[in-house]
């Protein structure tokens, strides 16, 4: 019991989840087709590099690692917020989400 | 530390932590509607047990047996998801309350809380942030206009003000050096009530900005807009009956016990006596024991008590006033309180 | 107790992604994504980074994806419209995606060298990244600040209607 | 020896320039006229300062950082203040600040007061900066800065068209000139090292057999800008048409000051000269060919700025002759009389001019004595000094000039020949134009001339005074103190006699031309024109200015315009430049035409190409190619090297 309490995750399945929410990120934002979908995806991918941020970080000992995660999440908030309010303006003008339909500069 | 005997002792620790909260949320209920009342010059509940004392189990098997009800027209997973979510944030958060001395029980366990942990202050925050989507959910996914608005407004104030519920307590971890509540509740340990934070700490400022913004975060009087019976009809909850709007209910009631034991750790001293260390700690084991107890929970009691005061006597802000109150006034307060402290901590 | 936790969370980090996908309306995906997010505030627990996980769960699910709520109820967006706009999504982006993962994952299956974590492996206490955060990296830190206020700046721009934008409607109806 | 820093003297007419550029629009015209007065005062003070505490050695005043640093090529910005320096400064700021007084006068009922004055001032900063040069590189941001300021004021009335026309001929022929002083300044880095005036003279001396070579190419060099600067031949075009400007600056730029900064340029630089006798016999050829040709020219205008202009080119001439037989001192005293007459006389026709209304024409002149006595007198004076009839000033320079050339050996004799004749020419013209503006009977009826306000005239007495007295100093004296900057005057077989007669017989030439003046245009006013009738090929020639500008058009001009037009324009632009143009946006169109589809503007097909590039680069990155295929690119350009 105590045994498999001590067992050890190896940080390449940590890297592998990464790379395939990653790669899960990529695909939400190639065949989802409401803008807010899509920037979630691109959250995803975020989220999914900061993992292999806080893994290598973990396997190098190295603090600045995690920081660099801590930057990422601020530098992400403010995307959040300027893409929120990049797609509000949009919506206010065309009416619509459909990434398909939003593909002309002018009205 | 075997694993078994851990996992045991602590799935007991939860259990009664959890009966105890939601027997205190159930008499918060009961002290509310009695202290309402007489601060209305009316007696409140008094029919059911002494006093009415019986009144909250009655309340509970009510709720219980009523139809539950789940209009056609609502979105179903999140519609049930919302009160699950709301609950379970206000029950969570006792998890990382010390609320007693630290005592070694069997398996080498702290009886008085149930986890200790470094970040228990960023745990709390965490859990506190994650409170909003219960109320969000609940107003989108019941597809009226009325719960819609209320729950807008809901993640607009709950957004708002957590900036500065945040930030208010960053003077106290300036001050203790540490998230770690135990060691907060220690350091203030010293001097008994000179060195609790709201006086000793010099946190005063923090303190108000905490309790206002916690009172927004907890939807509660004055800032109670979520719900507004006279605007939005009862607000997010408007399609929610039985035991599922009980959940909403206990929700609110137990996050308000939540603010009072944080505002008692970080800000009152926790379980520490006025008098902390400078009396010697009795000689019987239990009196030991039960003692910082006792202070705690009288602690708790009076920002109980302070709520219903609060509720009893100020008017229901207007929206606009609350957000210009939110990010005008208490944001750059505690953006002060903050730069005050570190200048205060450098230069002393 | 690390192995098991990791594979609980890695599932539910994986079934988050893959609902992310698989929901057509956008407030499940953002459900969904909160899940993922919570689910990797655990692992990044397992790896020892507690401020962080805090972190993830404070400033991600809890202020960036309420805000993602807050602008699905605001537009009241509904489900999303099956419309066939790209093929270029098709033919060209499924290979590559499929692509990266395999090398990827090829390259990380293949790596020599990369360490375990388990129950003994020491925990990244906040002192020592607020150590190395306000001295070594406090100009970065400070300009990120700079940053988030001029992401604050333009998102209120954005977002409050312009003069030009306010009289756009008038415009439109007298066509 | 306390003197005041030497860069306080540019920096007030630099202050001018500014507040009055800037300001100048938005003030009233008391405060833009003590603005423009204060600053050539506050310059001519500080100078004056320099002067009284002078004490003969001379101040070199060294910017601290340095300016230009290439290898071992080391340019400061240096200003110097010797001899010659003080006295061109004396001759320039001083008579700087009466052009000015004079101009407060003249210009009261012009548009752009304020722009005018602050071009007047902008002129005086690159004139000092110019004068105060200690390396040939500030010289020459003075000497195109004066260049720019003149351009300036030819063109102040722009909305004529032959003033602008003016200001861009003066400003085209002087880049000709230039690009001799810039391909002078080349030649000295390659060959000296340095730009600084001592050091080059210096490294001269260093070897002292050191003759002719590239010192001749350098001293030509250095005449062509001199030529182009100072209305020499050929480049002297610019200068009749400069008088398009108002009249004070005619006065100041074209007479006084800027027109004398070739001569002044090769004083300053008179080392090389000195080693190259042939280019110095280059300038004293230049100089007495313009100075003939030009006097012959000013005896048939009829415009009395012109009539000026002219002779002012001649008088330059003479300063080149004075350079080009070594007498640099008697070339700089002429300089300085000739400022003050020169000046005199142009603010005396402008005086007139004003007086009349704006009239030029000599021929609509006559008679003004009685309307006009405070310029009338002044003007004789400044008639009498030109013409070289003691005791005023002109006698004395250009006597000294004649003699330095006279005892120059055979070749001097002819220059002396040269020089006297135009003496005499000029006494005639100069004379001429006297007769026909003062005496006589008016000729036209339609003048009612009145006689300028004392502003003007204040200017005017002063420089009268000046231009009897300044002479009297004595060449000897004179070329004593300027010995240390520009070498002692050598004039050998000093002998009284020679001396003695050499002056009776300049004197007589003088009286002579009065004489003929006097027969030709006030006792016998028909005889020009019978003397004209009677060469009227000659007569034509001159009234003409020998055809220059037209043969200068005709050769020059026209031919590249020509080939502008037909092979810049026509081939090179067209075809080529036209026809590449084409090519270029065919292929862009066409390449758009293709790729157009790419450009589909939906967002997950450009998510789709980034994904695929994205994952080409980590392909390119992680997969070990040289292990799959031997002949990667790297080995591929080995083997290509060997």
């Amino acid at each position: 019991m105590n045994g498999f309490l001590a067992q050890q995750v190896p940080l390449s399945w940590f890297l592998l989840l990464s790379a395939a929410l990653f790669a899960l990120g990529i695909v939400g934002f190639l065949f989802k087709r409401n803008l807010i979908t899509i920037f979630l995806s691109i959250e995803l991918m975020l989220n999914a590099v900061n993992l292999s941020f806080v893994t290598f970080a973990s396997q190098w000992h190295a603090v600045k690692g995690q920081i660099f995660v801590f930057f990422v999440m601020m530098v992400a908030a403010a995307e959040s917020a300027v893409g929120l309010a990049i797609i509000i303006a949009i919506f206010r003008v065309r009416a619509t989400l459909a990434v398909d339909q939003i593909d002309r500069m002018k009205r | 530390m075997t694993i078994l005997p851990f996992i045991l002792w602590s799935l007991l620790k939860v259990i009664v932590a959890t009966v105890i909260l939601l027997m205190g949320v159930a008499y918060t209920v009961l002290l509310e509607r009695k202290l309402v009342g007489r601060i209305q010059n009316r007696w409140g509940p008094t029919r059911v047990g002494p006093f009415g004392l019986l009144q909250p189990l009655v309340d509970g098997a009510k709720s219980f047996l009523k139809e539950d009800v789940i209009p056609a027209h609502v979105y179903k997973p999140l519609y049930l998801l919302a009160p699950i979510l709301s609950l379970g944030c206000a029950l969570i958060l006792i998890g990382v309350v010390p609320f007693g001395e630290p005592k070694i029980g069997p398996a080498g366990m702290n009886l008085f809380e149930i986890s200790n942990t470094n970040i228990g202050l960023l745990v709390i925050l965490a859990v506190t942030s994650m409170g909003v989507y219960g109320v969000v959910l609940a107003g989108w996914s019941s597809n009226n206009k009325f719960s819609l608005l209320g729950s807008l407004r809901s993640s607009a104030q709950m957004v708002s003000y957590e900036l500065a519920l945040g930030l208010s307590l960053v003077g106290v971890v300036l001050h203790s050096g540490t998230f770690n509540l135990r060691s907060i509740v220690e350091q203030q340990a010293t001097l008994g009530i000179a060195s609790w934070n709201v006086f000793g700490g010099l946190q005063f400022l923090g303190f108000f900005i905490y309790i206002i913004a916690a009172f927004a975060e907890t939807n509660r009087s004055p800032f109670d807009l979520v719900e507004a019976e006279s605007e939005l009809a009862g607000g997010y909850n408007i399609e929610y009956s039985s035991m599922k709007f009980a959940m909403f209910f206990m929700a609110e009631y137990g996050n308000m016990i939540n603010v009072g034991c944080v505002a008692t750790l970080l800000f009152f001293g926790g379980w520490t006596s006025p008098l902390g260390n400078l009396i010697p700690p009795p000689q019987n084991i239990l009196i030991h024991a039960l003692f910082p107890l006792f202070w705690f929970v009288l602690k708790v009691f009076s920002f109980l008590c302070l709520y219903v005061w609060v509720r009893g006597t100020l008017p229901r802000f207007r929206y606009d006033q609350l957000m210009n109150f939110g990010w005008r006034v208490l944001l750059p307060l505690s953006i002060l309180n903050i730069v005050a402290t570190s200048l205060w901590l450098a230069f002393r | 107790m690390h192995l098991i936790f990791f594979l609980i969370f890695a599932a539910f980090c994986l079934a988050g992604a893959v609902n992310l996908l698989v929901q057509t309306h956008p407030i499940n995906s953002a459900l969904s994504l909160i899940v993922v997010m919570i689910s990797l505030a655990v692992l990044y627990l397992l790896l020892g980074a507690e401020f962080l996980a805090a972190a993830q769960i404070i400033v991600y699910a809890g202020a960036v994806m309420v805000l993602f709520t807050f602008v699905v109820m605001l537009l009241n967006a509904g489900s999303e419209e099956r419309t066939h706009g790209s093929h270029a999504a098709y033919s060209i982006g499924l290979p590559a995606v499929v692509a990266i993962f395999a090398i990827i994952a090829t390259v990380l299956l293949r790596a020599q060298g990369l360490g375990t974590v388990g129950p003994a492996n020491a925990i990244t206490t906040t002192e020592e990244l607020s150590t190395v955060l306000f001295t070594e990296l406090l100009l970065p830190f400070e300009v990120t600040s700079v940053l988030i206020l001029i992401a604050i700046l333009g998102a209120v721009a954005l977002a409050s209607k312009g003069r030009g934008e306010a009289n756009a409607p008038k415009e439109r109806s007298q066509r | 020896m306390n003197v005041l820093p030497l860069w306080l003297i540019p920096l007030f007419p630099l202050a001018g320039f500014l507040l009055n550029g800037i300001r100048g629009r938005c003030l009233p015209k008391w405060q833009v006229t003590t603005l423009a007065l204060a600053a050539p005062l506050a310059s001519f003070a500080v100078v004056l300062n320099a002067a009284r505490r002078f004490a003969g050695m001379p101040i070199v005043e060294t910017c601290p950082f340095p300016w230009i640093e290439v290898g071992a090529l080391r340019i400061d910005f240096s200003f110097v203040l010797d001899q010659l320096s003080l006295v061109m400064l004396l001759v320039v700021t001083g008579v700087g600040l009466l052009i000015h007084i004079y101009s407060v006068g003249y210009m009261a009922e012009e548009k752009g007061y304020a722009r005018y004055f602050s071009y007047l001032n902008l002129f005086l900063f690159f004139m000092n900066v110019l004068v105060l040069a200690g390396n040939a590189l500030v010289m020459f941001i003075g000497w195109e800065g004066v260049g720019l300021a003149s351009y300036l004021l030819i063109g102040f009335y722009f909305e004529k068209n032959s003033a602008a026309n003016a200001g861009k001929k003066a400003f085209l022929v002087n880049r000709v000139g230039d690009f001799g002083f810039l391909v002078a300044l080349f030649l000295l880095i390659a060959n000296f090292g340095t730009l600084t005036f001592t050091e080059i003279a210096t490294k001269i001396a260093a070897c002292a057999g050191w003759q002719g070579g590239v010192i001749t190419v350098i001293a030509l060099c250095l005449l062509l800008g001199a030529t182009g600067k100072s209305a020499q031949l050929p480049l002297y075009v610019w200068l009749p048409d400069a008088m398009e400007g108002p009249t004070p600056v005619s006065a100041l730029i074209h007479a006084a000051t800027m027109v004398t900064a070739g001569v002044y340029m090769i004083a300053r630089l008179h080392v090389l000269f000195a080693h190259s006798p042939f280019a110095l016999g280059i300038v004293a050829i230049v100089g007495a060919a313009t100075a003939i040709f030009a006097a012959t020219i000013g005896l048939a205008q009829n415009d009395i700025k012109r009539v000026l202009a002219y002779s002012t080119i001649s008088q330059l001439g003479y300063m080149f002759l004075a350079c080009g037989v070594a007498a640099y001192s008697a070339g700089i005293f002429h300089l300085m009389t000739h400022a003050f007459f020169k000046a005199l006389l142009f603010l005396a026709a402008g005086s007139v001019i004003h007086g009349l209304g704006g009239e030029q024409d000599l021929r609509k002149m006559g008679g003004l004595w009685k309307k006009l006595p405070v310029t009338f007198a002044v003007t004789t004076v400044g008639v009498l000094a030109i013409s070289g009839i003691p005791p005023f000033a002109g006698f004395y320079s250009k006597d000294a000039i004649l003699y330095a050339a006279f005892v120059q050996g055979p070749g001097g004799m002819a220059l002396w020949l040269v020089g006297a004749i135009t003496a005499l020419l000029t006494s005639v013209y100069m004379f001429r134009l006297w007769y026909m503006v003062f005496l006589g009977k008016p000729r036209s009826e339609d003048v009612h001339p009145r006689e300028s306000p004392w502003t003007m005239l204040g200017p005017l007495v002063a420089l009268a005074l000046l231009a009897l007295g300044g002479g009297w100093i004595g060449i000897e004296h004179f070329s004593s103190f300027l010995a240390p900057s520009t070498g002692p005057l050598s004039l050998e077989a000093v002998t009284p006699h020679l001396e003695r007669n050499l002056s009776i017989a300049a004197v007589g030439i003088a009286l002579l031309g009065w004489l003929i003046a006097h027969i030709l245009y006030y006792a016998k006013p028909s005889a020009p024109a019978t003397l004209a009738g009677a060469a009227p090929r000659v007569y034509k020639l001159i009234a003409h200015k020998y055809y220059v500008d037209e043969i200068y058009s005709a050769v020059l001009v026209k031919p590249l315009l020509l080939f502008s037009r037909c092979f810049l324009g026509w081939v090179v632009d067209g075809a080529i430049l036209g026809g590449l143009a084409w090519l270029l946006a065919a292929l862009a169109n066409l390449g758009g035409m293709i790729l157009q589809r790419w450009q589909s503007g939906n967002l997950r097909s450009y998510a789709a190409w980034i994904a695929a590039g994205a994952a080409a680069l980590l392909l390119y990155a992680l997969v070990p190619w040289n292990a799959l295929w031997p002949l990667s690119l790297d080995t591929l350009l080995k083997g290509m090297g060997h």
